[in-house]
């Protein structure tokens, strides 16, 4: 790692292809080398990839997954033209990058953190994993819903040692939610209380990312188990650092914007959140 | 006009923006923000120097976000986000879709308001030494006389009223269509302020012309244009339009080529008035056109979204490129055109 | 609707078109016209029948060009290049300038006239199959009147009268921008012929509703739209305007977004009128757009000069599209929209 | 070659790259795999290419310059993007070729052609001395002006004896001519008129193609000897097959194409080409 302290963040710029490969059908992980990226990409944090296509000029955020050394790991699905063509992108090639932007998870609190993810959210939520691994004052706890294919269970495990999945035929991460709950004591009495941290245990922070109905089921399954939980969320997206506020979302403290401010929020201060759409 | 410094970084960050081939691929762009700048070529636009003929395009440049990208006071201006009386909310998402080299976004002129203006963004950019214009939004001619008299006692170098943004009436257009409501409107501001009044014109008329008439004659110290033009895009999966506002305002590279229209069809009607070129610019090549064209300056707007140092590495190309062409570096420098 | 030939031909002419990936590369397409078609999904405009909803626009189709690349019987119709009362010689060269995503030409309707038109390119049109749009140009309203009438005895199948070219007269503004003009015209060609009879909008005005308000009055059966926009490229080399004449009209993908607004505009307005949309298809996902925005049908322009098979190959990708979306056709079929 | 005989031309396709290398700064000699290029296309027939950046839709036309098996070669100056592109082409890539495109020289009569060619002009000359070399009843001289390095020399001298060639520090190309016709014993008489052909020799015809300047000079002094010229001109084109009518030009029979009727054209036919501009 460089020693060199710009007084400017580096701009977009090339990275290096480091390997770049599909999982399961349409799920692919790709590795970049960018020494800044991979020093500095804290959880839920994401980088912006930039087509060749000169047609195309929009960001494609994507939440970085693992960092190691002077590389790093996205994981994205394939689902338009953008996606499609990183697919194809091979070892020794270069794609423009910007990052690592974005406020992630709030990991400050002493506390065992239960990752929630679906589908293509799990990216930022093994990134959190890896981050948590060294922490003697945090517990993590994996629970990850797929379609079909556990594709990230391999990373996840890297890092943690608690990872249990679901897919569509067994049931939906909710039941997993509820099964990890009775293990560990927790149940909501009619009044939505949890039963009480015992003296000297770690509260419980549910972090969850993925599609927006999953993370609003979770949000109000821990909202009635007393449980706090910040969702990354997700929003198109004009620029991603903040300049031409297309992204935003409504909050208790105002319109934020789900690239600069976000994109982590507490479910709390997601005004009517659970509710709408 | 002195120092040899910038030539020489200007023309490798430009062989660095053109880009190092390898293997029939373009390298993409990488710009290092962290050198010292030294302009050759100013120019002067109603009266106010600036010290490289680029500036940031309202709505695309944001203080805090760029910040810890580049050093703003390098820029010749930045123009603000519109400014409007009250806060405005601004339209739903999604407010942005991709189109063939640009995008259509209908923010719908998002903003704290003119007071919070003044307090937290006008000080601040002031202090890290830009030379500011600040934009004016309104939905009625009121609206624009609270903000241009607020602003006449703050520290504003120029003020650039937008009567163009297609998103805010009903149906996408302005009183920038309309020379008469036009030249009503710009009369009113003009006695409000002392500042060097832009007006900022919209690319979805018929005519540039008598629109242009109507500012001049009501007073307005320079054109800045184009604004964005009404487009939209649909969701094949949905049949639905993409955008939550259904249209929105299409920029990028795309609108090129009509930019330099508005501007060179502008600028031989009316020699005089100094004009802004606005409009797909992505390289200091593109910039340059709009110079060719009769602007005295340029903004760039679409392409700061794409890269947030985007406007400071084409004004470093831009520069070089003057370099090689002292006649109209010089006119600029005096406060005239390439067709003047 | 019958027969799965179609189907697999066109799946496999989208796969083709959308490129198989090579190393991160799309490999561009390759578009094998040597095959039979078979269309699932026809539509109707004014009436008329079309065999498929892709057309050729005027001026980006020439019968000599490309009928060694295809069948030209296979499109759903074609637009000729715009035919005057007599011979015009267009502009001087160069006629045409590279723009992002799209290009700028100032042809200036340069056509043999229509008597030429009546003998040597209608007859074989017609001879080989092709569903025939006669798009009329003119520089006043006598000129316009002069070729309705000739045609009107002959075997087009449909007229388009071009009102919105911005090259012909002096300052690139035309019949197409003043209701008033347009509603004369169209009532005064109303009367000459029997034939359907397509009038073609230009974008380069304020608002598209009155326009096509004064068409619809004056007995339009259908609208076409969008032409070019008013654009121009500068020699950063001169100085100087690319194109001879200064400015010339915009087309290409940049126009995309544009026209879709355009064409959705006007279907709100008119929930009736049959519409071509126009403007920055390249594949049939782009057609599909038009077809969501309210079109009743399309037509290709500068794809077709970027590969001849491009109609064609955009008819078949269409049709793969349109089998997956039975509502959208049926509307067509019974000459309805996907907005009516 | 194949026996395939489709009812229709290949339409626009991807090409690929066998060989590309610099013959010297700035000037590129291109190697494309196109078995219907390279077995049709005739000496002044030009292809077009296709840049793959998605901003830049229009053609570039090059002159084929060779057609060898199923190969044929480009030889091209870079001036701007797209050719700045192409020079980065590397083996195994692909890049979009149409054609083959225009109306050559007309090669018909017997006759000693004299290859008049100027910079990136020099291209459809090596492809017509190529295709003459076969040829009993004609004979072939070739003439290049280049502004310094002679990169195109080998090549001619592949498929001609008589190559001869000058470049800028030595004169231009008509001195070259000058001295050819001193050899040849052709002089412009007071009339202009040719000393006659001898009976049973060949007639000599001009074939140029370079800068409009040069091709005018060459036209002017075939005239005032009497010899015919046929020139190969260059326009900015917006399809190169016919379509789009932006490539025009003005001769005795009529605004005609450069791509479709051209690009070669009878200096005669060409209106007041010679004087003007
Ligand atoms: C903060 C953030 C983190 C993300 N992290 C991941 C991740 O780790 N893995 C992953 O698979 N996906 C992630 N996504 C979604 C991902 O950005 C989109 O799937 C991707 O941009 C689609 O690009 P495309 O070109 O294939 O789609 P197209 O539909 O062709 O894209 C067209 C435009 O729409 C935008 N767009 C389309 N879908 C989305 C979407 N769902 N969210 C935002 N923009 C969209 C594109 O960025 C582009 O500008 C994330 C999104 C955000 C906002
Ligand atoms: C029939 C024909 C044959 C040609 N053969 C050769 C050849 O064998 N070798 C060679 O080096 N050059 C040849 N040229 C010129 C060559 O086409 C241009 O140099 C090339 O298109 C420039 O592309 P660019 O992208 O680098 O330039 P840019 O300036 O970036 O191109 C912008 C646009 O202008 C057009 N353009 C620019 N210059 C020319 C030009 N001189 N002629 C036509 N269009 C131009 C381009 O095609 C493109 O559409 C030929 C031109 C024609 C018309
Ligand atoms: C996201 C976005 C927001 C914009 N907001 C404003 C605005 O508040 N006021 C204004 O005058 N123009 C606004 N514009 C228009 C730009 O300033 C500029 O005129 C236009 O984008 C054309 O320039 P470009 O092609 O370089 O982007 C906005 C443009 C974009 C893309
Ligand atoms: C070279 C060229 C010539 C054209 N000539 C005509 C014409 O004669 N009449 C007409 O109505 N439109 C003409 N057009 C406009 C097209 O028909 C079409 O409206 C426009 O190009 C937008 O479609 P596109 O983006 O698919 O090209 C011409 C366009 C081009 C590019
Ligand atoms: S994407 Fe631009 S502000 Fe969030
Ligand atoms: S380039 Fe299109 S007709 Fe010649």
């Amino acid at each position: 790692m460089s020693d060199f302290k710009p007084t400017y963040l580096p701009s977009r710029r090339p990275a290096e292809v480091v390997d770049c490969r599909e999982l399961t059908d349409g799920v692919v992980r790709l590795t970049l080398r960018d020494e800044f990226i991979a020093a500095n990409a804290r959880p839920a944090q994401f980088v912006n990839l930039y087509t060749t296509n000169e047609q195309r000029l929009s960001p494609r955020p994507f939440g970085v997954c693992q960092a190691e050394g002077d590389t790093f790991t996205l994981m994205f699905a394939v689902v338009g033209k953008g996606t499609e063509e990183f697919r194809h992108l091979r070892p020794g090639q270069t794609v423009d990058v910007l990052g690592p932007l974005g406020h992630g998870f709030d990991l400050t609190r002493s506390a065992n953190y239960v990752l929630v993810g679906g589908g293509l959210g799990v990216p930022p939520l093994i990134r959190t994993a890896q981050e948590l691994k060294g922490r003697e004052d945090a517990g993590c706890t994996v629970l990850f819903g797929y379609r079909n294919v556990h594709f990230a269970d391999d990373d996840a495990s890297r890092w943690c040692d608690d990872v249990r999945s679901i897919d569509e035929s067994e049931g939906n991460v909710v039941a997993l939610l509820d099964r990890w709950a009775a293990e560990n004591g927790i149940t909501a009495d009619r009044d939505g209380v949890l039963r009480p941290v015992a003296e000297g245990e770690r509260p419980f922070v549910i972090l969850t990312c993925g599609p927006l109905g999953m993370m609003k089921a979770v949000s109000a399954w821990a909202r009635e188990r007393g449980l706090e939980t910040q969702a990354s969320l997700e929003s198109r997206m004009g620029c991603g650092f903040g300049t031409c506020v297309v992204c935003t979302v409504h909050t208790t403290r105002g319109i934020l914007k789900t690239c600069h401010d976000g994109p982590v929020f507490n479910t709390a201060e997601l005004e009517g959140w659970e509710a709408a759409r | 006009m002195s120092g040899t410094t910038m030539t020489q970084t200007a023309q490798a960050a430009t062989q660095a923006a053109q880009g190092q081939a390898q293997g029939g691929q373009q390298l993409p762009c990488y710009f290092d923000a962290n050198r010292t700048f030294t302009w050759h070529h100013k120019t002067q636009v109603a009266g106010v120097e600036w010290k490289n003929p680029v500036g940031t395009a309202s709505g695309t440049f944001n203080f805090d976000a760029v910040r810890p990208f580049y050093d703003v006071s390098q820029l010749g201006a930045v123009s603000t986000k519109g400014v409007s009386p009250v806060p405005w909310e601004g339209n739903p998402v999604p407010r942005t879709a991709e189109t063939p080299a640009g995008s259509v976004n209908s923010v719908g002129l998002q903003n704290p308001g003119v007071d919070d203006y003044l307090v937290n963004d006008l000080p601040r950019l002031k202090a890290a030494g830009a030379t500011v214009i600040t934009n004016v939004a309104g939905h009625s001619d009121d609206d624009y006389a609270e903000v241009v008299s607020k602003l006449a006692d703050h520290e504003s170098d120029m003020l650039e009223i937008n009567v163009s943004c297609p998103n805010v009436s009903a149906d996408g257009l302005s009183t920038g269509t309309d020379p008469v409501a036009l030249k009503r409107l710009v009369k009113r501001l003009r006695p409000l302020t002392d500042k060097p009044m832009i007006v900022k014109l919209t690319p979805n008329v018929t005519d540039i012309r008598p629109i242009a008439e109507a500012c001049i004659e009501g007073g307005a110290d320079a054109l800045s244009m184009i604004n964005t033009f009404v487009g939209m895009r649909f969701d094949i999966r949905t049949g639905k339009p993409i955008l939550a506002n259904i249209t929105g305002g299409v920029s990028g590279p795309c609108v090129h080529p009509m930019a330099l229209a508005f501007v060179y069809k502008t600028r031989q009607a009316f020699p005089e008035i100094p004009i802004i070129g606005i409009g797909g610019i992505s390289t200091g090549e593109d910039a340059l056109e709009f110079l060719y064209a009769g602007a005295n300056a340029v903004e760039v707007g679409s392409a700061a979204l794409a890269d947030p140092v985007a406007p400071l590495r084409i004004a470093c190309e831009l520069d070089a490129l003057l370099d090689q062409r002292p006649e109209l570096a010089q006119a600029l420098e005096e406060g005239r055109t390439w067709q003047s």
